[in-house]
């Protein structure tokens, strides 16, 4: 009688491979993504980019110093526990020593208590402006809610158990880092009833399961995909797009109107980058296009922006950038370089060999610096050595480095809180160290702006002061595609590749 | 010698590709109708035309001239894989064959590195290194050593019973003179026809490597790494593996024919079946 | 035989040894941190010290080492410090689809390249001889990736006959099985049909200039009789040793077919290891494939006494 | 025993070779058999001897249609046999003649068995190919083969495996594959070279019982004049191809009318013991007290086995005389020549030389006594290095030892100048030599450092009896300049009862006898040693007078 109605099943190759399963110890996107399918969030943003009631509904005290959140009825958690107060609150706290936001949150925190099973007190010593952004909206570490049991991990270290009260299960036993996880369908999730919004909205789950793919080699998803093997390549690569004309089996489209920011960052440390002009330089001999060629193919994923917060969102401004957009300007780089005295002391670029959308920035952008007068020295690494060695303070000659390049998802650099760019705090800011008291101050200003058009001006001057500064060099956004094949539908245009709502039907 | 007839056409025909080969990538710089490291990402992955004679990869730039560049550089890699590791295996085979206690212990440490999987072995060492060329060669020759240490050890065994070594010794002649002058012309012949296998398998290893991921950079063009960086785009333009791939094929053939013949030609047995 | 059999075991002890030190000293001198990995793209340095500490990264080496050996003593291998999930569980899980492909490369290798170098070796010196030594040299030139891309492109693009990738365990049923594994296998067995046709014709050569031979010819034995029945069991420890010496290629083979294929095996799971530093992950596939190595290379040496009544332990 | 003489001219001619010529294949043809005729009758035994290289094998080969195919060709003539042309047969109409008509068996025993095969299914296999009988009746048959051959236990042996048979047994396993479907022509290449003395005889003596129970032809070759005279019928000298003499055996070895022959035949040393020179000095220039030496094998990890490969070895040798170690192969004999030279240490006892014991000395204090120790080895092909030219080997032990290059090649001219070679010797490699240059190449390389003693380990057992007796000569004459003392190692009795002043017999590491070469092989006190010469083949025969010996 079971096998009477037949499984449905969606096959995903998602855009990377998933290790990880902490949400909190690391900022793999594929990490969140998990996340997003196993737990459930408190509030959460909606297509418009509003904060709605997730697991909870917020309300603020006039002074914006006290917010109160109250759990919904029917939460529970995979193993049949329910959802209470001193879970949200264990892992708030978690959570709170892990994100930048939430440890600017957790620095103005006076209380953050459970009251009851449903409602959780939250009190602040300072008004904190981005508050309900900082708590709801998708970032790279978004406050996921699990038991408290397994909140009390230490924040360093990973949890064992993956357990939440998401709209899908985590099917431990067929996990296999590099080969693929499962999920199955939450029966016992209850949706809210509003309609699926963004993040927000009642999350329905249409299929019984989902299996995520690792493929090493793109081409082999593509065949996949064509073979009916699988049902979605999360990040297509546009090169082989053409594999998949005039099959009308399969679509390819992008997800959502955000993508990714690629940017290079120098280490304020040392030698040359050390020097503001000489920073100014290298800003001036890079051009966004030809790094996004490289890396994204075809002009209809990139697009050439110089504003740090995203082009067309509501913080955008591109002061300082108008070179960048342009093809560069070498000759005045040139002249700068001079000004600076730059005496030929090699720039060591790191270069990932072995990450698809993250080799080629190096290799362009040591063409354009040469072209302007560097000394490049490009070393080639595989992207642990990277990741290893960017934690490096020493000189390049002993293992530190110059530069390296990454690539950001829109909403983890949308403002100056959650930008880790743009930490000024020098030992204790992001790689590359920057001791910059200046944009301290600007964020400052900008959390303690009470309107959005304060925010906005804030925004401004950020930008502006991170050009001038060249505290990193934004090289334009892309958005990789999704293929799907037809059979899914209703998928949701959010960033976040999310399960719910989509449909699989019967070929 | 010899004789064409005996051995057959085959090593001459290789040896006049290999030679071709060589050439080709000895005169690259006159030849390249481009800057092998110039790119232009906005003339990516163009099909075969005027400007480039095999078009363009995945950066822009131009095939044809990558592909010779990169035959220099692969042939390298792959002659001093071979002179290192031969070096080395040569020296710790003599040792090996010819001192019993060092031996039991050298030995251990060959079947040790034997046992590891080359391939991992190789990539380790890369990551260690970082992937500059030094490295790569470095990591293509450590797990080829034991390989020449055994051959040399078994050829010094066998030798160290011949008659001929006995009356030097009862000639007085020392242990170093014994080893270097009446053991190690013993190993040549093998070790040439091993140094060719080397190569070979030195370039195939070195193409492995980037296909892995764990390769030279792509500043500095080989056949591995031109093949690697084409290799998803395998079915948009098959030209960028097909014809590097197609190269270091006719390559590694000829070498390995060369090799196969120079073991007929060297090999005592294959003379007496001769003579 | 027992005797030896203990002996022949306990040899490999010190072999194993040095193999662990080799490994552990390869990765502890490797730049790479695992803790970098984890915490991803926004870790500060603190945080990054601190989860060096919570994985014992920070302890002295031999302490490393040794807790690592006593740990393999009692069966325990470590978790993985990316994933975090047991390495045993991690690696008994990609084992099967490594072995039953190696397994499938080994038997279709076998059978193709040992009559193949015994015609050749026969027809010495003829057109056939020739024709065997060319694909066999050929096996030996063509890069593993090339292979497998061009019988991916023939067989599953263009003619679609079977799937592209994937894999299906033998216990799905025989023909899914093979419809999966068949052209991975393919692609290993190039190289390996090429490295023992090869040793066979030079074993069969070097058997059929033996005195016996000979006397079996003066006998009147024919040729397919002395070829099969005399030559062949004479040259059979040799082609047996180069089986089990073929076993390394196969591995690195594996390593790449696997990725061609997207086969989950454990040639797979070592590369991402290496590339993410998950040192337990990597020491216990190393481990573990010199283990096979050398017990594969054991059962030959075993084997001997099968097929030469001479060697006898 | 005799000469045989038995009248055969009524029997049939079984096999008839006319104007055999072989050549190689290829482009350059070179002949090997240049218009061979021979014919042998039912029941005769035909010997073919000759010196190596001389075209004995590659008769017998074309005989039996074995000729290597991409390597020699019969170019004309005709081989019948019982009047059939055995050169027109086809390939498959020749294998079926093989065994049953004609077989052959092969010098070494060791060798020309397939090792992975039972025996006892090695000779099925001929029952298998040439008949139809049933299992049972095959293997009655073969079990009878066996007994006939005089194997012992053969039950057990018909499922043995080569290897655990002697050599001896090996070779009756061949012959009685050979015969067990009774064919008309028994090849036999050197079938008892690799034998003991003692096994020899037993294998000849075989071979004449059953050629007598089955009437079979036997085309037997071989390069001992004492086994020729032991069993032939008829002789047939071959050299270059070509067959130079044939004829009766009495015939031939009294009254042999070929110069080359003749040469043949003196060239063959007597049994006869040489006169005992006397020991005109007395003192002793190398003496061995209780040499011993045990080798141990085995792993590390293993479980050590030893062999005591000699002991109790004694001697006194003065300057000037030969002492002679005479026995079968693995008594020790090597053994004690390499304890002797110190290329192995010695596990017992003491070894001296002039009177200082040398026993265990280190390598670099053993490297001045080096130069008054030196060695001969057995295979001249192996003893120089190939790839050195003459010049360079001849002097590296003097280099070795600081004299100047000028002096040493002046010396290693002189020296070659009295092993009769040319002087321009000195620039070429040694496979520009035959094996007898080699093997006085090798010995002037010893004596270049004036050692005190000279080891000469189966120094001539390689070569040919007329090279052989070239160097036995060169020897002698080197000790009568130089005063030399030699040890000269052989199986040979014939050899060292010509050259030597004393011998000491061993047996399994062991030294049974011991004395004056004229007293040991004249009036043997142990039965081993008895048996050794009794099973001495010919040695009823003078050669050299070409009459027989009286005792
Ligand atoms: N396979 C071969 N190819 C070319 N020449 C050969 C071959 N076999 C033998 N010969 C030549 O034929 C000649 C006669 O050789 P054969 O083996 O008959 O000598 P033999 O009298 O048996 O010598 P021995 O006493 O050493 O066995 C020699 O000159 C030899 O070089
Ligand atoms: N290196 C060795 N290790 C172990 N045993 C050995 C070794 N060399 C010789 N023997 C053994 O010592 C014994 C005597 O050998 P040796 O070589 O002295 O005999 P031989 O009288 O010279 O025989 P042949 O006449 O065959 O040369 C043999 O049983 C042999 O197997
Ligand atoms: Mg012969
Ligand atoms: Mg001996």
């Amino acid at each position: 009688a079971g096998g009477a109605l037949a499984e449905t099943t969606v096959t995903a190759v998602m855009h990377s491979d998933l290790r990880v399963l902490d949400p909190v110890i690391t900022t793999a996107h594929i990490t969140r993504d998990h996340a997003y399918m196993i737990y459930d969030v408190l509030v959460a943003e909606d297509e418009t980019g509003k904060i709605q009631p997730q697991m909870a509904d917020v309300t603020a005290s006039d002074d914006g110093l006290t917010y109160t959140f109250t759990l919904r009825d029917g939460l529970k958690f995979h193993d049949g526990a329910p959802v209470t107060g001193a879970d949200v609150v264990a892992s708030l706290q978690r959570w709170g020593k892990r994100d930048t936001g939430g440890q600017m949150i957790m620095d103005v925190t006076a209380s953050l208590e459970a009251k009851d099973d449903k409602t959780v007190v939250w009190a602040l010593s300072a008004p904190f402006g981005p508050f309900l952004e900082t708590v709801g909206k998708q970032s790279a570490l978004p406050p996921f809610i699990m038991p408290a049991r397994i909140a009390q991990t230490p924040a360093d270290q990973a949890i064992q158990e993956h357990i939440g009260s998401g709209p899908f299960k985590f099917v431990t036993e067929e996990f296999q880092p590099g080969v693929g996880a499962t999920y199955v369908k939450n029966e016992e999730y209850v949706p809210r009833s509003e309609p699926a919004s963004g993040y927000a909205g009642g999350k329905v789950v249409n299929v019984d399961k989902v299996r995520w793919l690792t493929m090493p080699d793109s081409q082999t998803a593509v065949n996949a995909l064509q073979s009916g093997d699988i049902d979605l390549i999360e990040s297509m690569p546009v090169d082989l797009i053409p594999l998949l004309e005039g099959d009308d089996t399969v679509a390819v489209e992008k997800r959502a109107a955000f993508g990714f920011q690629t940017m290079g960052r120098m280490n304020f440390k040392h030698p040359p980058f050390d020097n503001p002009k000489i920073r100014q330089a290298a800003l001036l001999a890079m051009s966004q296009e030809p790094v996004l060629a490289a890396l994204t193919a075809s002009p209809e994923y990139y697009q050439v922006c110089g504003a740090i917060f995203g082009c067309g969102t509501r913080l955008e401004s591109t002061t300082g950038t108008e070179t960048l957009t342009a093809a560069g300007n070498p000759e005045a780089a040139k002249k700068l370089l001079e000004e600076a005295g730059y005496d030929g002391t090699p720039v060591v670029l790191m270069q990932p060999t072995e990450a698809p959308t993250l080799k080629a920035q190096p290799v362009v952008a040591a063409q354009q610096l040469r072209a302007a007068g560097f000394n490049v020295d490009m070393q080639p690494m595989d992207w642990q050595t990277l990741v290893t060695r960017r934690a490096s303070m020493e000189a390049p000659a002993n293992g530190g480095w110059n530069m390296f390049f990454t690539n950001w998802q829109m909403s983890e650099v949308a403002n100056p809180v959650i930008s880790v760019m743009l930490n000024g705090r020098g030992d204790t800011a992001w790689f590359g160290w920057p001791d910059d008291p200046k944009i301290e101050e600007l964020r400052k200003e900008f959390i303690a702006a009470a309107t959005p058009e304060a925010q906005k001006a804030a925004a401004d001057k950020i930008q502006a002061h991170a050009m001038e500064t060249v505290s990193y060099v934004p090289l334009g956004e892309y958005n990789f595609p999704q293929a799907r094949r037809t059979v899914l539908t209703d998928m949701a245009p959010t960033p976040v590749p999310v399960f719910w709502g989509l449909k699989k039907s019967e070929e | 010698m010899v004789s064409p007839a005996q051995t057959g056409l085959a090593p001459f025909i290789a040896a006049i590709m290999l030679l071709a080969v060589i050439l080709l990538t000895i005169f690259s710089p006159q030849i390249a109708t481009h800057d092998p490291l110039a790119m232009d990402p906005l003339m990516r992955l163009k099909p075969p035309s005027e400007a480039h004679l095999l078009g363009t990869d995945g950066y822009g730039r131009d095939l044809f001239s990558r592909m010779i560049l990169g035959g220099r550089i692969s042939l390298l890699i792959g002659i001093c894989a071979a002179v290192v590791a031969l070096g080395l295996g040569v020296l710790i085979g003599l040792v090996a064959g010819y001192f019993r206690l060092a031996d039991a212990i050298i030995m251990r440490a060959m079947d040790a590195l034997m046992a590891m999987p080359s391939i991992l072995i190789a990539i380790g060492l890369v990551a260690l290194n970082g992937p500059s060329i030094g490295s790569v060669i470095m990591a293509i020759t450590i797990p080829e050593v034991p390989r020449v240490v055994r051959l040399v050890r078994s050829v010094v065994l066998t030798a160290r019973e011949e008659p001929y070594v006995e009356a030097a010794m009862a000639l007085g002649s020392s242990t170093p003179k014994i080893l270097f002058q009446h053991l190690l012309p013993n190993t040549m012949a093998p070790m040439i026809v091993q140094g060719t296998y080397i190569i070979a398998s030195a370039i195939l290893t070195e193409a492995l490597l980037s296909f892995l991921g764990a390769g030279i950079s792509t500043e500095i063009p080989t056949w591995g790494n031109i093949m690697a960086e084409g290799r998803q785009y395998f079915r948009i333009n098959p030209g960028i593996i097909l014809w590097p791939g197609l190269l270091l094929t006719i390559c590694v053939l000829s070498i390995n024919l060369i090799g196969d013949a120079a073991r007929d030609a060297l090999d005592p047995r294959m003379k007496k079946r001769q003579a | 035989m027992l005797s030896y059999i203990f002996k022949r075991v306990l040899s490999v002890v010190p072999v194993l040894f040095l193999v662990s030190v080799f490994v552990f000293l390869m990765l502890r001198l490797t730049p790479g941190d695992p803790a970098a990995i984890l915490a991803g793209d926004n870790a500060t340095p603190e945080t990054l010290q601190r989860i060096r500490d919570a994985m014992g990264l920070n302890e002295p080496l031999l302490t490393q080492y040794v807790k690592w050996i006593a740990g393999i003593l009692r069966g325990d291998f470590g978790t993985s410090l990316i994933s975090g999930v047991e390495v045993l569980d991690l690696v008994a899980k990609r084992v099967g689809p490594s072995i039953s492909l190696a397994v499938l490369t080994i038997i279709i290798a076998v059978l193709v390249a040992i009559p193949m170098g015994v015609i050749a070796a026969w027809k010495h010196r003829s057109w056939v001889d020739y024709l065997v030594m060319s694909f066999s040299v050929l096996g030996f030139s063509v890069p593993v990736f090339l292979v497998g891309y061009v019988l991916l492109l023939v067989f599953s693009v263009k003619l679609g006959w079977l799937p592209p990738q994937g894999f299906k365990p033998l216990s799905a049923g025989i023909a899914p099985f093979l419809e999966r594994a068949i052209l991975p296998a393919l692609t290993l067995a190039s190289i390996y049909i090429a490295l023992i046709a090869r040793m066979t014709r030079a074993a069969m050569l070097d058997v059929l200039n033996e005195d016996y031979i000979r006397t079996a010819r003066a006998k009147g034995v024919g040729e397919r009789r002395i070829l099969f029945v005399h030559a062949l069991k004479n040259a059979a420890v040799p082609i047996a040793t180069i089986v089990g010496a073929g076993f390394a290629l196969l591995i690195s083979g594996v390593v790449v077919t696997e990725t061609i294929f997207n086969i989950p095996g454990i040639g797979r799971l070592t590369v991402d290891a290496v590339l993410a530093r998950d040192y337990p992950v990597i020491q216990a596939l190393i481990l573990l494939t010199a283990s096979v190595y050398v017990a594969i290379n054991l059962l030959i040496d075993l084997s001997y006494s099968l097929f030469d009544p001479r060697i006898r332990y | 025993m005799e000469l045989r003489a038995r009248d055969l001219s009524h029997e049939p001619v079984i096999v008839q070779i006319e104007d055999l010529v072989v050549e190689t294949a290829g482009k350059t043809r070179f002949p090997v058999l240049k218009g061979v005729s021979l014919n042998i009758r039912r029941g005769e035994t035909v010997c073919l001897v000759g010196e190596s290289g001389s075209g004995k094998s590659v008769t017998s080969l074309a005989t039996m249609g074995l000729l290597p195919k991409d390597a020699l060709v019969v170019r004309s003539g005709t081989i019948r046999l019982k009047g059939e042309n055995l050169l027109a047969l086809s390939p498959s109409a020749m294998k079926d003649r093989r065994a049953r008509d004609l077989a052959m068996i092969f010098q070494e025993p060791m060798t020309a068995l397939n090792p992975v095969m039972k025996v006892g299914a090695q000779i099925t296999e001929v029952l298998d190919l040439h008949s139809r009988m049933g299992t049972a009746e095959k293997r009655a048959r073969v079990i009878d083969i066996m007994e006939q051959v005089h194997l012992p236990d053969v039950q057990r042996i018909y499922d043995s495996y080569p290897h655990q048979l002697s050599g001896g047994q090996r070779q009756r396993i061949m012959i009685a594959m050979a015969l067990i479907l009774e064919p008309a022509l028994l090849i036999a290449d050197e079938p008892t070279t690799a034998l003991d003395v003692t096994t020899q005889k037993q294998i000849l003596s075989l071979i004449a019982e059953l050629q007598e129970k089955h009437g079979t032809a036997v085309l037997f070759i071989t390069h001992d004049m004492g086994v020729v005279a032991e069993i032939a019928d008829r002789v047939c000298v071959m050299r270059h191809g070509e067959i130079l003499e044939s004829g009766p055996i009495r015939e031939v070895l009294e009254q042999p009318k070929h110069v080359y022959t003749r040469a043949l035949l003196g060239s063959v040393p007597s049994l006869v013991p040489r006169e005992a020179r006397d020991d005109a000095s007395g003192a002793s220039v190398i003496a061995a007290r209780n040499l011993g030496k045990t080798y141990h094998t085995g792993s590390f990890l293993g479980k050590k086995s030893q062999v005591r490969a000699s002991f109790g070895v004694n001697f006194d040798l003065s300057p000037g005389r030969t002492l002679g170690i005479v026995g079968e192969s693995g008594s020790g004999k090597t053994t004690v020549a390499r304890s002797i030279m110190r290329l192995i240490e010695p596990t017992e006892g003491q070894i001296l030389l002039d009177g200082d014991d040398i026993a265990h000395l280190s390598p670099s204090a053993m490297k001045p006594k080096r130069k008054k120790l030196q060695v001969v080895f057995q295979d001249p092909f192996r003893s120089l290095n190939p790839r050195w030219t003459i010049a360079r080997s001849m002097t590296e032990g003097p280099l070795n030892y600081g004299m100047s290059r000028a002096d040493a090649l002046a010396e290693a001219k002189r020296l070659l100048k009295i092993v009769s070679l040319p002087e321009d010797a000195l620039g070429r490699y040694p496979h520009q030599f035959s094996g007898g240059q080699r093997q006085r190449i090798a010995i002037a390389r010893a004596v270049m450092l004036k050692p005190d003693v000279l080891v000469a380990d189966e120094a001539v057992s390689a070569l040919d009896v007329s090279v052989q007796a070239q160097v036995l000569d060169l020897l002698a004459e080197l000790q009568r300049q130089t005063g030399i003392a030699i040890i000269f190692i052989t199986h040979d009795l014939r050899v060292a009862a010509q050259i030597c002043d004393e011998v000491l017999v061993m047996k399994r590491g062991e030294v049974v006898e011991q004395g004056p070469a004229s007293r040991v092989l004249h009036q043997p006190q142990h039965d081993y040693t008895r048996a050794l010469i009794d099973a001495a083949p010919g040695r009823f025969w003078d050669f050299a007078a070409g009459k027989p010996l009286v005792a």
